[in-house]
């Protein structure tokens, strides 16, 4: 077996009185599509907020490539490389397309304030740069048209991609996907699905949330099932759809 | 607002704007506008800061007056009482006065929104104290402060002042203009998008909220030495609570998310309260009030971003009209 | 590379106007036979201390129909333009820059404070014009040598004080206890009467300060009441004064209250209400001018403003702050009187300077005032009466 | 300092303090409903006092009539504040709101120091002006009027928000105008009742300091940045919490005033007082943070 | 009894509905299912009047609503359980079901500055209130508490117990199933079930298709803004169509 690229041990999270994460352990490979899956509520967003460094966990561990991720701010674990898309998008409508990507090479880049304010050549060098890859991920998402409209002017679905450009644009070893495919219609569904089989084939590893049955069965190579906050099952689509108590608690008891 | 004006008339414009600027002091063209062209200066570079941190950033302060008269008193102090050369003290009061704020500022930032409103004017009514309680001359305010001076070359005149004001303040407009299109101001903008999302592409929020604080407070900082070295005179009254409001209504109506709104609001202003309301009498203020409202209330987005709209929709139409045959 | 061209372009293009520019193309302004004679002022006639400014501007307008109706200054009307300065310092300064440059007036009186007042020396200064201030701080006029182009009219806090502790000498007082306002004024009255204490045997045993627009003294007067003072100064304007009158009385302090020169209008009376009765204070003569003996050289001019402001303003609305402006003006309508015909303006502002740097034994509202050039004040001694409200009524303490 | 000196200390704090809590709670009225910070509370403030003194003295209005007719008066000029300033302005956002409500504030002071000119005013106390003996202090006749209705007032407001029908809407409004929608209340008919009521309190504390501090038309700006900070001690949150806020001021002024600080004289009451102000919002936002993040 | 023509809602430039028709009959438990962010939470939105339409109408009965802001249409008879319940946290149980009649209180204008406890001693109010806790007897013990404070499973009671208060005709309801435990799911479909039974009529916006369609007499299913399918909830039911975009193409 391969390394993993995250592992979470005994992880938990409470709000107040209510356990919202309970002992969770995972190890998620590197250069692979994982899926993380659960009925509302099961705590995959709150997995993903302790992973990027949102809110501190109760208790237990993450490993990042190895390395325990405790008190490091959510800003250095994006420069480490673990980056993410929300379930809400959270777009910068105050920006263009093209520069809610530039954004997202923040930490790829160097230059402050001075730099900045006298248009020192390093500045100009890294802006060039930047634009560039930024570019580069627009297209890479199929947005290259688009690059000086609003953000918030784009349908939903292409507002997904460009988070999802954002978010790239990190330059991550590890992408979180919060319900990318919530919202689509099937072209787009497709277009995604074919995105992040891209993004993987970039060496870059993916888990996505998601409640879109064919698109994570199709996609993942591993798929993790949380509900009320414990991993109740995990293995390969295969199996994870043969797996009775994933039935019960996922698709609704009533299901023949 | 450079950049929007594309095509062949960007360079006639901005030739004729800077040619306006140039020609204003001049006796025969607007020459008694002078003084109020340097308060509009003055105030701008203030009104700039409160942009980047407001406008662009999305937070607030209620206390940049406090920045504005800390420059100008250090600056003050170190030439008339130190015997420092103004040029220094101006530095070092903005060196000062950008530590202090740095130093005040990662607490202060713990705070949001209201309660950052609220703060940042504690903040102000206590440096105001501070300045009437241990400034020299107290209330009343120091005199005597030496000019500024190039080798034998000095400012003494409103004309010359006008000058070297609205130098600095190009300057600091350009300076904000270069910062808001790079990668420092596209992490401010992310910021007042959603905290969240920028965290998560790597932007450390609170640095880069007390830094911007810093840069206004550095921008307020030279534009209070600069009163200071003018005017000769100062008094803790040019930098009360009140004066930080008014530094808000100068960036609202401006316009908040736009540099060059800020020449804008402080124009607006000074103009009403200085020129077109004095022939009102005491019914002034009354005129004053009632402008503000309704400049405010049919358009919160800002004078100067609406009108740019305006003359954007015009040029399209201007632009359609032309391609007809 | 095309963009740095059209830049220079347009550079050349700046540069090349500007030398065509004629410069110092202004010609000098001449004041014709029969041309007006403007005067400017700046008052605070809205903000904090409006109360003042107001008087000041109604005795301005009153003054100016009084000599238009009479025929002018040598066959010139009269004209003063009021600017209000909201009592903002900035304004203050813009407002002398409009009434240099834009109104072309020939002298300046004004503003209504101190803190404007020091404000816009360097203005005035630096433009050659005469300003007669109608502040009170001593600091306004000297150094003399410094201060050039500059007088003033109403009587100095020094004076003022100087009043009160030779009367509480004389009463036997010892110990007094200080409470003044942070403004320009309460700080300036501060520093001298915790100067000059000594001088007159007294100590200062307790020194409290409070904010204008505070809503109560009680917390420095209950301070005030832990010690052994004998005697109150308060030294602020009428609004605030009329609180530590009212908030002593509140405290059963029992010992008397002694405030300054700011609170000579009636308004402080109708304010503290009976806690008004038993304050001491140094005012100029226009409040007590009923009692004044018929050999006094003011009597005549102090009765006649009296009955010509409140004839057009109601009854019991005169206040010493209208006589300064009073004196300001009247000043400088001497000067003027001076000036000969067809000069350019700036020699008339010089000419206007001369004149009152010039002035003998004028009988004014505030006193009378021999000017020189050692003396931007000129105010002969004894202008100041210590008047004491008995029953709602100012009285001459002889 | 002796015993008697730090109860009048007290009794003074509190007496300020209740004028800064009555002009608080207009402050925390408005913000829970709006979420806007009406910069011309103090106006209000100013406005019940000139008026009471206008209809006293000049109209001859008796005296109590007169006080309900300032309060009643505030209290319109605040509801048409809204209709013609605030509700107006759709598309602004909070802080265009803000500068609006301060260009009410310039406007309303304007007006009245046109219509009533500069001098200040002083109407009658309410019942004499003999200060009465309290535990070695000395308290005036209309402080206890001040205290007093405070106290009435923020009893009455927590009754009307607690046993009225409108009072639990203008709460449920505060916590969720969405939601106060779907169950059939009116958000901007809420908004309405607040700045009126937020007027009539302030009107209420014009009418109760004027005679023990005389009023003029420019009193308006610093009695609403006291009200404003008594208000944020408070959190903006209950009637309850902002009198404390109001009452914490006071007292802490007034002690700043009767402490010998050693170097610091009473100049720096006020400084102190927005120390303690920015202490107390820093503490708490630690305590806040920690509280959003962890829900 | 409500009529829905054409509907169209618009997010700044995003369309959330696209020219959306549906029927409600008298006493039925109509359904929509349709993934997230398909329209289902706009168009009840709309309805209520929480979001204004860009076009079409809706109807209530013979009258249009469309235009009418939410404290109107609750008067008129429409209670809606949103999305995520948004009870009032920091008040009582006692005083949710309070605000809950207030659409009643408004009708009498005089009640609304008059004491609470005489207003809650009205027929119709007493009556509701009555209903409410027959339905609900948890919230009868927990009527002092705090609302915030209640498990999720009580606070979807006291959102719907909150709507019953105005007296509806019918009601709007918004995945009432979210976050909850299956027992409780059960539980509350039952209990939409008793009310279109006591002559409610309900409009059901579900992301558990199958346990919809099992109670519902008919429904819709929504796409990107649009109803894609509709029919009888046993037409839907066997619809492979529906299956496939719910249960994946690959569930037995």
């Amino acid at each position: 077996m391969s390394e993993s690229i995250l592992e979470t041990k005994s992880l938990s999270k409470a709000f107040g009185g209510l356990v919202a994460l309970d002992k969770v352990d995972l190890a998620v490979e590197a250069g692979k599509i994982t899926a993380i899956i659960g009925p509302n509520g099961a705590g995959k967003t709150t997995l993903f907020n302790l992973v990027t460094g949102v809110y501190p966990a109760s208790d237990g561990e993450i490993l990042f490539q190895g390395t325990p991720l405790k008190d490091t701010p959510p800003h250095r674990r994006a420069a480490l490389g673990i980056a993410r898309t929300f379930q809400n998008v959270l777009l910068f409508g105050n920006m263009t397309v093209l520069e809610n990507i530039m954004t997202g090479q923040h930490p790829r880049s160097r230059y402050g304030f001075l730099g900045a304010a006298l248009r020192l050549p390093r500045a100009h060098r890294e802006e060039e740069t930047i634009s560039l890859n930024a570019m580069k991920y627009l297209n890479m998402v199929g947005l290259g048209t688009y690059a000086t409209q609003n953000a918030l002017s784009l349908p939903l679905g292409q507002q997904k991609l460009l988070a999802i450009a954002r978010a790239l644009a990190t330059e991550p070893q590890l992408l979180l996907l919060d319900e990318p495919g919530a919202g689509l219609n099937k072209l787009e569904k497709q277009e995604l699905s074919d995105l992040i089989r891209r993004i993987r084939e970039n060496g870059i590893s993916v888990i996505l949330v998601e409640h879109d049955m064919p698109l994570v069965m199709g996609l993942a190579e591993w798929v993790v099932v949380l509900d009320s906050g414990q991993k109740i099952a995990e293995g390969t689509a295969a199996q994870i759809q043969k797996d009775q108590r994933v039935i019960a608690a996922y698709l609704g008891e009533e299901v023949e | 607002m450079l950049a929007r004006l594309k095509g062949k008339w960007t360079y006639f414009v901005i030739a004729a704007l800077l040619l306006f600027l140039i020609l204003i002091p001049f006796r025969w063209f607007l020459g008694q506008y002078t003084v109020i062209m340097i308060f509009i200066g003055l105030f701008t570079m203030v009104t700039v800061g409160l942009c980047l941190l407001l406008g662009y950033t999305g937070q607030v302060s209620l206390g940049q007056a406090a920045f504005y008269g800390t420059g100008a008193y250090i600056s003050a102090v170190l030439s008339k009482i130190c015997g420092v050369n103004p040029w220094l003290s101006m530095l070092i009061a903005a060196a000062a006065t950008g530590a202090f704020a740095y130093v005040i500022g990662y607490p202060i930032f713990r705070l949001r929104g209201n309660y950052l409103a609220v703060a940042t004017l504690g903040l102000g009514v206590i440096v105001y104290i501070l300045l009437r309680q241990l400034g020299p001359g107290g209330p009343d305010g120091m005199a005597g402060i030496p000019y500024l001076s190039i080798g034998g070359f000095v400012f003494d005149t409103s004309f010359k002042r006008y000058f070297l004001v609205w130098f600095f303040c190009l300057a600091v407009l350009l300076i904000s203009q270069n910062i808001v299109r790079s990668r420092t101001g596209r992490a401010l903008r992310a910021i007042h998008g959603s905290e969240a999302a920028a965290e998560s592409i790597g932007i450390n929020v609170d640095q880069f909220k007390v830094k911007i604080f810093v840069l206004s407070a550095v921008y307020a900082s030279l534009a209070g030495s600069l009163l200071a070295h003018q005017m000769s005179h100062i008094s803790p009254g040019s930098f009360g609570p009140l004066v930080s409001v008014i530094i808000i209504v100068m960036a609202v109506i401006g316009g908040l998310a736009s540099i060059w709104g800020a020449i804008f609001g402080a124009a607006t202003v000074c103009i009403l309260k200085y020129e077109l309301l004095l022939g009102f009498g005491e019914w002034d203020i009354v005129i004053y009030g009632l402008i503000l409202m309704l400049v405010t209330i049919f358009m919160p987005e800002g004078l100067f971003v609406r009108l740019r709209e305006l003359f954007g929709q015009w040029r399209l139409r201007y632009a359609q009209r032309g391609a007809e045959p | 590379m095309q963009k740095y061209l059209k830049w220079s372009v347009m550079l050349v293009l700046v540069v090349a106007l500007i030398s065509l520019v004629p410069m110092g193309c202004a010609q000098e302004t001449v004041i014709e036979e029969g041309d007006t004679y403007k005067v400017g002022a700046v008052f605070d006639l809205t903000g904090p201390t409006s109360n003042l400014g107001v008087p000041e501007k109604n005795t301005v307008d009153m003054m100016v129909d009084q000599i238009n109706d009479a025929g002018g200054i040598n066959g010139h009307p009269l004209e003063v333009i009021v600017w209000d300065t909201e009592g903002d310092n900035d304004k203050c300064a813009l407002m002398a820059t409009r009434l240099i440059e834009q109104d072309e007036v020939i002298a300046i009186i004004g503003p209504t404070r101190s803190g404007t007042s020091l404000h816009i020396l360097d203005t005035v200064t630096t433009a050659d014009i005469p300003l007669v201030s109608c502040a009170a701080s001593i600091k306004i006029v000297t150094p003399v040598g410094e201060r050039y182009w500059i007088f003033k009219t109403p009587q100095t806090d020094k004076e003022a004080i100087t009043e009160i502790y030779t009367y509480l000498q004389s009463a036997n007082v010892s110990n007094i206890a200080l409470i003044t306002d942070t403004s320009g004024f309460g700080v300036a009255g501060r520093d001298i009467l915790i100067a000059d204490a000594a001088d007159y045997g007294l100590t200062v045993v307790d020194d409290q300060t409070f904010d204008n627009d505070d809503t109560s003294m009680q917390s420095q007067l209950a301070h005030i009441g832990g010690t052994d003072a004998e005697a109150v100064v308060c030294w602020s304007t009428d609004k605030e004064s009329a609180i530590v009158a009212l908030d002593m009385q509140t405290l059963h302090m029992g010992i008397p209250l002694y405030c300054s020169h700011g609170i000579a209008n009636m308004a402080f009376i109708t304010a503290a209400g009976d806690a008004a009765n038993g304050v001491i204070f140094p005012a100029g003569k226009l409040l007590i001018v009923d009692d004044l003996p018929a050999d006094d050289p003011q009597k005549d001019v102090l009765m006649q403003y009296r009955q010509d402001y409140e004839a057009l303003y109601g009854e019991g609305t005169m206040s010493t702050f209208g006589g300064h402006a009073y004196d300001a003006l009247s000043m400088v309508v001497i000067a003027l009187a001076g000036l000969d015909e067809g000069i350019t303006l700036s020699d008339a502002r010089t000419a206007v300077r001369d004149g009152i740097e010039q002035i003998t034994y004028f009988v004014g509202i505030s006193g009378i005032f021999t000017m020189s050039p050692t003396d931007h004040l000129g105010m002969e001694p004894g202008s100041l009466a210590m008047i004491e409200i008995v029953d709602g009524e100012w009285t001459w303490l002889k | 300092m002796s015993a008697d000196q730090f109860v009048q200390y007290l009794v003074s704090g509190l007496t300020m303090g209740s004028i800064y809590a009555l002009i608080g709670l207009g402050f925390t009225i408005i913000y829970a409903v709006t979420r806007i910070i009406n910069f011309a509370q103090g106006e209000f403030v100013m406005l019940g006092g000139m008026l009471s003194f206008y209809l006293i003295s000049a109209a001859g209005i008796p005296l109590a009539p007169a006080l309900i007719l300032s309060v009643l008066i505030a209290a319109a000029i605040g509801a048409i504040m809204y209709i013609f300033a605030i509700r107006t302005a759709r598309r602004a956002s909070v802080v265009s709101l803000i500068i609006i409500t301060i260009g009410a504030a310039i406007f309303i002071r304007g007006i009245a120091g046109v219509g009533w000119g500069v001098e200040h005013v002083r109407p009658p106390y309410f019942t004499g002006s003999e200060s009465i003996s309290l535990l070695g202090a000395y308290i005036h006749p209309q402080a206890l009027w001040i205290i007093g209705t405070t106290l009435v007032v923020v009893v009455l407001l927590h009754l009307f928000l607690s046993y009225t029908m409108v009072g639990k809407a203008l709460k449920a409004c505060a916590i969720s105008p969405v939601a106060a929608g779907m169950v059939g209340i009116n958000p901007r008919a809420m908004a309405l009742i607040a700045f009126a009521l937020a007027a009539a309190i302030g009107g209420i504390g014009g009418v109760v300091m004027a005679p023990s501090i005389s009023m003029d038309f420019n009193d308006g700006f610093k009695l609403g940045l006291m009200g404003f900070v008594a208000a944020s001690i408070g959190g903006f949150k209950s009637p309850i919490a902002t009198v404390i806020g109001g009452l914490t001021l006071g007292i802490v002024v007034s002690l700043a005033v009767g402490v010998d600080w050693g170097p610091f004289t009473s100049a720096y009451k006020d400084a102190i007082a927005m120390m303690v102000l920015l202490l107390i919002l820093i503490i708490r936002s630690g305590r806040l943070s920690a509280e959003e993040r962890e829900s | 009894m409500l009529r829905v023509e054409n509907a169209s809602v618009a997010y700044g430039r995003i369309m959330g509905l696209r020219e959306v028709s549906l029927v409600v009959n008298d006493g039925e438990i109509v359904t929509i299912i349709g993934a997230n962010g398909a329209g289902k939470t706009s168009l009840l939105n709309a309805i209520s009047g929480v979001v204004p339409l860009k076009s079409g109408s809706i109807w209530l009965d013979d009258r249009q609503i469309s235009g009418l802001p939410s404290h109107k249409t609750v008067g008129l008879g429409l209670g809606y359980i949103p999305e995520g319940r948004q009870i009032f946290g920091t008040m009582s149980v006692s005083d949710n079901l309070t605000m809950g009649a207030y659409s009643e209180c408004a009708r009498n204008r005089l009640s609304t500055v008059g004491y609470i406890g005489w207003f809650l001693r009205r027929s119709t109010v007493q009556s509701n209130l009555e209903t409410v806790f027959g339905l609900f007897p948890i919230l009868r013990e927990r009527l002092n508490q705090r609302a915030g404070s209640l498990s999720g499973g009580e606070q979807q009671m006291l959102a719907i117990g909150r709507a019953l208060m105005s007296s509806p005709r019918m009601l709007l309801l918004d995945e009432p199933s979210l976050g909850l435990a299956p027992t409780l799911v059960k539980e509350i479909l039952k209990l939409i079930v008793r009310l279109r039974d006591e002559g409610l009529t309900i409009l059901l916006v579900e992301q558990d298709a199958t346990a919809a369609l099992k109670i519902a007499d008919r429904g819709y299913v929504m796409e990107r803004g649009r109803i894609s399918i509709e029919g009888t909830a046993k037409e839907l039911l066997g619809d492979d169509r529906v299956r496939q975009a719910y249960l994946g193409k690959s569930v037995a």
